[in-house]
């Protein structure tokens, strides 16, 4: 007797207030703002919440719901494979800095052509509120129950590091701001980190919508983006501040425009020669 | 005489707390429970539910059907209500209910009565005790104790939202006789739980796991022991991470173990190989769930059986259980650790999401720590060699800090542990280390057989699908038109007891393999080791678990 | 009428060179060569050797012993001088050489001749040459034409070496008569290039791996080819990477390989899996050499077979593929391509260190690009499911950029592929899925038998052990005091095919096992598939590989 | 037939004039000088050609050779179970920073009381002279046959980013800095990163002794580990002139000395109760 549960399987399968919502609200904007041609863009992501986003906007678009914390390098299988593609990963902060570590300190180094849009609740969503890389210390949970001890993974810090074009933070809870930025890392042409502050309403009683919110600061017109040190400063400012919008911003060509066997063609369009 | 209540609803309505509240007071009184989980990969929505089945004697799985089904969404009566067997009850959380359900408004009552939304649980619990017979005043009892520490007036209030739930089933009081308390243990555990237990007192001292569903029950539970067995538990960045910081840790001197599901397991065979090499007593457990890849994250399935025999490159030995029962859980536990021990080799645990989440009475678990023997040499000195050739291919094991220096290495090594390329040397370790099979071999657990030695049908199962095959058995044989029945049941399943195996394979006429899975991977693991030849199978890999009923209809 | 030459010395000391050139020469004479290396884990010092094995017919394996054996060190006139077989030569890089070798100093000799110590290595061509019996002339004219763009300087240098060396070895020279030149194809290939050229010329596209030895060769071939045929060559980060670049790739639209050894492999185990329920054509080259663990990372071995088989957790469909020469390297690696596309699902590729570095005569190899047929729908448009149930299990495939959305996913899926916790469904798509599994097995390629019809012995085997096998039939049967006997080579490990393997199977009275395991991995599976039931083992695990002679005194 | 190969498998496999010669010099030096109690050091490494180190030194250690890229797990489960052992992991760059990427972040966030000391060829020595994460851009292999493109990785900048107890650098061809360098490691209690140059005479012909000797710079008094600004200033000046030295220390406790479980002992200790 199996029971027919695919009516109850509602979609998207977010709790209610949950601030994938308003990503998933902003990613739709920016799509229909910006025209952007759908057939043209994937979205890669891993496992996890966050990683369900490829399944859920309004238009229809290509998807790619890989492994847990694999997102990156199938994203750098899918842009090598056909670098006209627009190829956007779009996952939790567990999968990208945790399970994924590896990845995105490569990605990174490479300066490969995606976007990753990381939904950065600082806590495992799916698997039900352990801690994630980004988790604030002293942060408690069923593993963690004396509270978290490691120092706070910082995305920003070494995507800046390793100098990829564009690194930029946002909050889910502001809808234009998060366009905007959005929108900025869609310009760019090699790596873009958009790490995005995303409350979880459910298992993440710390860094709630108000904690981000009343800590939330946008960068002033005076940082220049293409100043590292500054940049650097930026990332490490966290508390009572919380810079948000574009810290970073390289020269450095993107890993696809390097290769001499993309230069004629994409990959994918020189296959039957 | 038993019955099955399901509770069911939406992630995040209250299904697991009702469900468990009820498991709960129904263990204290002596019933005889087993509890099952069915959840979606969701934080909230969805349709999850719970089922407590109550009888009169042991029970060891789940039902189809059930008696009572509580329902917390429309969804859950739309699909489930089908589910209720004739003549049981349909509650459903609001005023009006559609078709046959009646409506009892939890929630509504809970706010009226304790202003609270939550306690709709203990509404709904109240309900479900009256309308099976039995008497409130119990469970507010229960729900006294239980709440002792938050206070007399959450007590109070838990105990008149009991009563007003069961005021309000009305006329369908006592509609259900539930079956009598016969003086089961009280105490309940899961599967996951009893693993975790196990491995605490056996003296495992560091848990190192990525979370991953349904292993996680057991990491989680060795956490809440931490503090009581003196154990770090250490969320590792990946399960690559995992497998290694249980190497070294058990290079260090303690027993340390992860627990993990299928895709957590796949990067860990490269670690495993590590500790077949290294000769490192390291232990995972494997709660299995249906694939490939992501699959069904939070359903059953049995389809790593073949997998976990193989996994790592290289040829090493290992050793492999698969508990059947919650009981079986933690004494396998403790054994794979001891086992790992004795032979210096990895040992797995193979469970799955069905079994991790089971619940049921348990005898009251010894709590007391009583390490096992991690078999270490205490004479280890000077001019110590850590992979000395000896008959039984187990060497005298040192750890650092003493008077010994341990050299172990990945590489192929001499018996002092030093990296080596001589390919003589290397047969000689390599030999060395096989003979430890053939040790493990001889010391396998024989299959269970239960029914009656002429049966002429024969179950052979592994894992988790004791308890349906059991029931299953029982079932048949309490039917005189069918063909007595009996199970085998494997809950080691590498190396197997060949001789047993033989033994009780070579009767019956009719042989089925009882397998959560679609190729029968059991049955070519019999095949393979020239146990068995054809065979019928009973399959199943849609994510729900083995019903007796399910085995019944296929034989 | 065949001779062994080998080459042996001190990684570092142009034991490599030494034994390229004289393989280049000897096949561009129209000798028939078979090359084989043997070599430690490790940069500089040790003991290397390069066996170029000369023949007037096709020769597929190595000898134990050597006809000449060039010393380029001590240590290897000590190991290896035993294995001169009587009447043979053993030359010494030094002035005195100890024992029965013949001192000729080629270091000096190049420092002396062309101030260049590295053009020893010419030198000791040039000496090999006089002693069986060849033409020096010939030699000069090939390093004329090896060396024309390094200045006639440079080439005149070497000639001089090689003639110096041939006059040096003074009475030795003739002192063997070297097989005569019989028309044999030019072009000398390894296993590892075959491999890489076919991948280039089937059309792959993107090769991401991470260098593992004995894997790596493939990937250094696909890297010298990615100019001339638009490859994209990564190095991932990791096994893991690398395994999931090439799911994006395939996604994406252009078949991708990765190379790999049982380690890494291990780590690809889980995006095998993805690649499963994805169904995406990847293909991976597993290299094999002794485990577990780092173990010998520079030697031979088929330890992998039974975890290639099941790596991956949860049930899907794959073909392995096991080429046995490399010729069938070339044109398996094609094959395993095709068929991954035409079943969407993973192929593996399994060899070892034996096979990869195997060097010998092919036909020219046809370096024209004929893409295999990647089998995508052309008229997905609107509406399209990428996961369309179908009676063969195969949907149309399509890939992004075009028409259609093409939604993939890792977790249990509707025919759109969206994300989906349906029971149903589920069971829909994993039958449809596993529908592909039996086409394959239609499609399986028939093991090759290789003997008289009536042979009483049978050699079973898989793999790089067709050569050595071959060999020892053939000897077996010039002797007519023995039984005849036969070899049934599996190229294709999984599926099996049944129906040729069990006809095979059937007739013979005798049949071993040939494997280079201690477990007997491929019996195992034969027993499995119900294909045979007892049969002897020939086994080796000692890192080095089969040889005829091996075999038969096993026999 | 199988031929006796032992007695040709020498001992150290490294090859004349590597840069590991010294590396292994200084550490039996720094055992010696500083009398460590060997019998409770454990050396831990991956695989790789100085992940061969623990094998050579003068007297006998505990050894844990483990797998390729994992020696940071491996020596983390070794602290945890008996913290009263000094554990010291010697391996490669490759081994570090490509395959044991993540654990790298991790054990940096972890503040393990770990001493990290890499061996940084800038390649891959055992398998043949790949490109590794630190090589140089344009860094030529018979697998990056145009050369390398992806930025080099900035190990010194990720560990001071995580707070880690210490870093440094230092160069295999200065005995008596690396000399130093060790033993200011060895003082600290958690995460200590030690980047060591270390010239590959075989596959590393950009890279040599003399390209390092005529680059690196000890850091001057003037520097100020606790600095963090600075001391990413330090990390990010790779060219004409490389620091050496003491580049960053933090206060920040060890992760064994947070854990409830080890507050009265060891694991290991604590077994038997
Ligand atoms: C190999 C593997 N390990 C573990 C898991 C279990 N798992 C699924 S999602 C997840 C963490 C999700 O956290 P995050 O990426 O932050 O996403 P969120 O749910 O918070 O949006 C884990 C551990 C898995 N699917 N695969
Ligand atoms: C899982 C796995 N992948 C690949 C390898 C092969 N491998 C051995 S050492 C090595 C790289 C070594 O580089 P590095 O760590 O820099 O050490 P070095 O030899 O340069 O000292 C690789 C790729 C392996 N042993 N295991
Ligand atoms: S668990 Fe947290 S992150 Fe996940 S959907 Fe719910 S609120 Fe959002
Ligand atoms: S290959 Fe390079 S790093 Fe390895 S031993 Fe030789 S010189 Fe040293
Ligand atoms: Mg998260
Ligand atoms: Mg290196």
């Amino acid at each position: 007797m199996l029971y027919d549960v695919a009516q109850a399987d509602t979609s998207p399968a977010w709790c209610p207030g949950c601030g994938n919502f308003g990503i998933l609200k902003a990613f739709d904007a920016v799509v229909e703002d910006n025209a952007i041609n759908t057939r043209t863009l994937v979205l890669v992501s891993g496992i996890g919440q966050a990683a369900k986003l490829p399944h859920y906007p309004d238009k229809p678009v290509n998807v790619f719901n890989g492994l847990h914390g694999r997102a990156l390098p199938a994203a750098t299988g899918i842009k090598l494979a056909n670098h006209d593609l627009t190829v956007v990963v779009t996952s939790g902060d567990g999968d990208m800095y945790g399970e994924g570590g590896n990845h995105f300190i490569h990605a990174a180094r490479r300066n490969i052509g995606v976007k990753a849009f990381v939904h950065n609740n600082q806590v495992y969503g799916l698997t039900k509120g352990q801690a994630s890389p980004t988790s604030e210390a002293g942060f408690t949970t069923k593993i963690q129950t004396h509270g978290v001890t490691s120092e706070r993974f910082n995305p920003l810090a070494l995507a800046i590091c390793e100098d990829v074009s564009f690194v930029a933070r946002s909050f889910s809870g502001d809808r234009e701001h998060l366009k905007a930025m959005m929108s900025a890392a869609l310009q760019y042409e090699g790596f873009c980190l958009l790490d995005i502050l995303q409350p979880c309403v459910t298992f993440n009683r710390l860094n709630t919508a108000k904690w981000y919110k009343d800590r939330v600061k946008p960068v002033g017109d005076a940082h220049d983006p293409t100043d590292r040190a500054a940049a650097l400063e930026l990332a490490f400012t966290w508390g009572d501040e919380i810079p948000v919008g574009v810290i970073y911003t390289s020269e450095r060509p993107s890993f696809e425009s390097q290769q001499p066997a993309l230069e004629a063609r994409t990959l994918v369009g020189s296959f039957d020669r | 005489m038993d019955i099955t209540i399901r509770v069911a609803g939406e992630a995040g309505q209250g299904v697991q707390t009702t469900g468990t509240l009820l498991a709960g007071v129904c263990g204290r009184l002596g019933l005889h429970v087993a509890a099952t989980k069915s959840y979606m990969s969701r934080i909230r929505g969805g349709l999850n539910w719970f089922d407590v089945r109550l009888g009169e004697a042991p029970l060891c799985a789940g039902r189809d059907d059930a008696d009572v089904l509580v329902a917390l969404s429309e969804a859950a009566l739309d699909v489930l209500g089908g589910g209720v067997r004739d003549g049981g009850v349909a509650l459903y959380d609001g005023d009006e209910a559609p078709g046959a359900a009646t409506g009892v408004n939890f929630t509504q009552i809970a706010r009226d009565v304790a202003e609270s939304k939550v306690m709709a649980n203990t509404v709904a619990t109240g309900a479900i005790f009256a309308v099976c017979g039995y008497d409130v005043e119990k469970l507010c009892d229960y729900l006294r104790e239980q709440f002792a520490d938050k206070g007399e007036d959450v007590a109070e209030k838990n105990v008149a939202c009991a009563r007003a739930g069961a005021e309000r089933v009305g006329a369908l009081r006592g509609a259900l006789t539930g079956p009598k308390a016969t003086g089961a243990p009280p105490a309940l555990m899961t599967g996951a739980e009893a693993i975790g237990l196990a491995a605490a007192t056996a003296g495992v001292k560091l848990a190192a796991a990525y979370p991953m569903t349904p292993g996680t029950g057991t990491f989680t539970t060795l956490a809440s022991l931490a503090d009581d067995y003196g154990i770090v538990v250490e969320q590792a960045e990946d399960e690559i991470a995992a497998v290694n910081m249980l190497c070294g840790a058990t290079y260090g001197g303690v027993p340390a173990m992860a627990s993990t599901s299928g895709g957590g397991f796949a990067l860990m065979a490269e670690g495993l190989s590590l500790a077949g090499i290294m000769e490192l007593p390291i232990c995972i457990v494997v709660a299995q769930r249906p694939g490939p890849a992501t699959g069904l994250p939070t359903r059953t399935g049995q389809q790593d059986l073949q997998f976990a025999l193989r996994a790592g490159h290289g040829e090493f030995a290992r050793a492999v259980y698969a508990p059947g029962t919650v009981a079986q859980c933690g004494e396998l536990t403790r054994r794979a650790l001891q086992t790992a021990h004795r032979f210096q080799t990895p040992a797995l645990i193979l469970t799955d999401q069905f079994l991790q989440d089971f619940q049921t009475n348990v005898d009251e678990p010894d709590r007391t720590y009583r390490p096992i023997d991690r078999c270490l040499a205490d004479d280890a000195g000077k001019g110590y060699k850590r992979y000395a050739v000896t008959d039984s291919g187990v060497s005298p094991r040192a750890i650092p800090g003493g008077d010994a220096f341990v050299v172990v290495d990945s590489d192929s090594h001499t018996d002092a542990g030093k990296i080596s390329e001589d390919l003589r040397g290397h047969v000689a370790q390599q030999d060395k280390r096989m003979r430890k099979a053939e040790a493990l071999a001889d010391e396998a657990l024989a299959p269970e057989y239960y029914g009656p030695d002429d049966a002429e049908r024969l179950l052979v199962c592994w894992g988790s699908t004791y308890g349906p095959c059991r029931e299953a058995v029982d079932a048949n044989n309490a039917d005189r038109r069918r063909k007595p029945a009996a199970m085998l049941h494997f809950a080691q399943v590498w190396p197997l007891h060949v001789a047993a195996a033989r033994d009780a394979l070579g009767g019956p006429d009719e042989v089925y393999c009882v397998e959560g899975n679609q190729t029968a991977q059991f049955a070519a693991l019999l095949r393979e080791c020239g146990l068995l030849d054809a065979c019928a199978l009973i399959s199943r890999y849609d994510g729900m678990p083995f019903t007796a009923r399910y085995i019944l209809e296929a034989m």
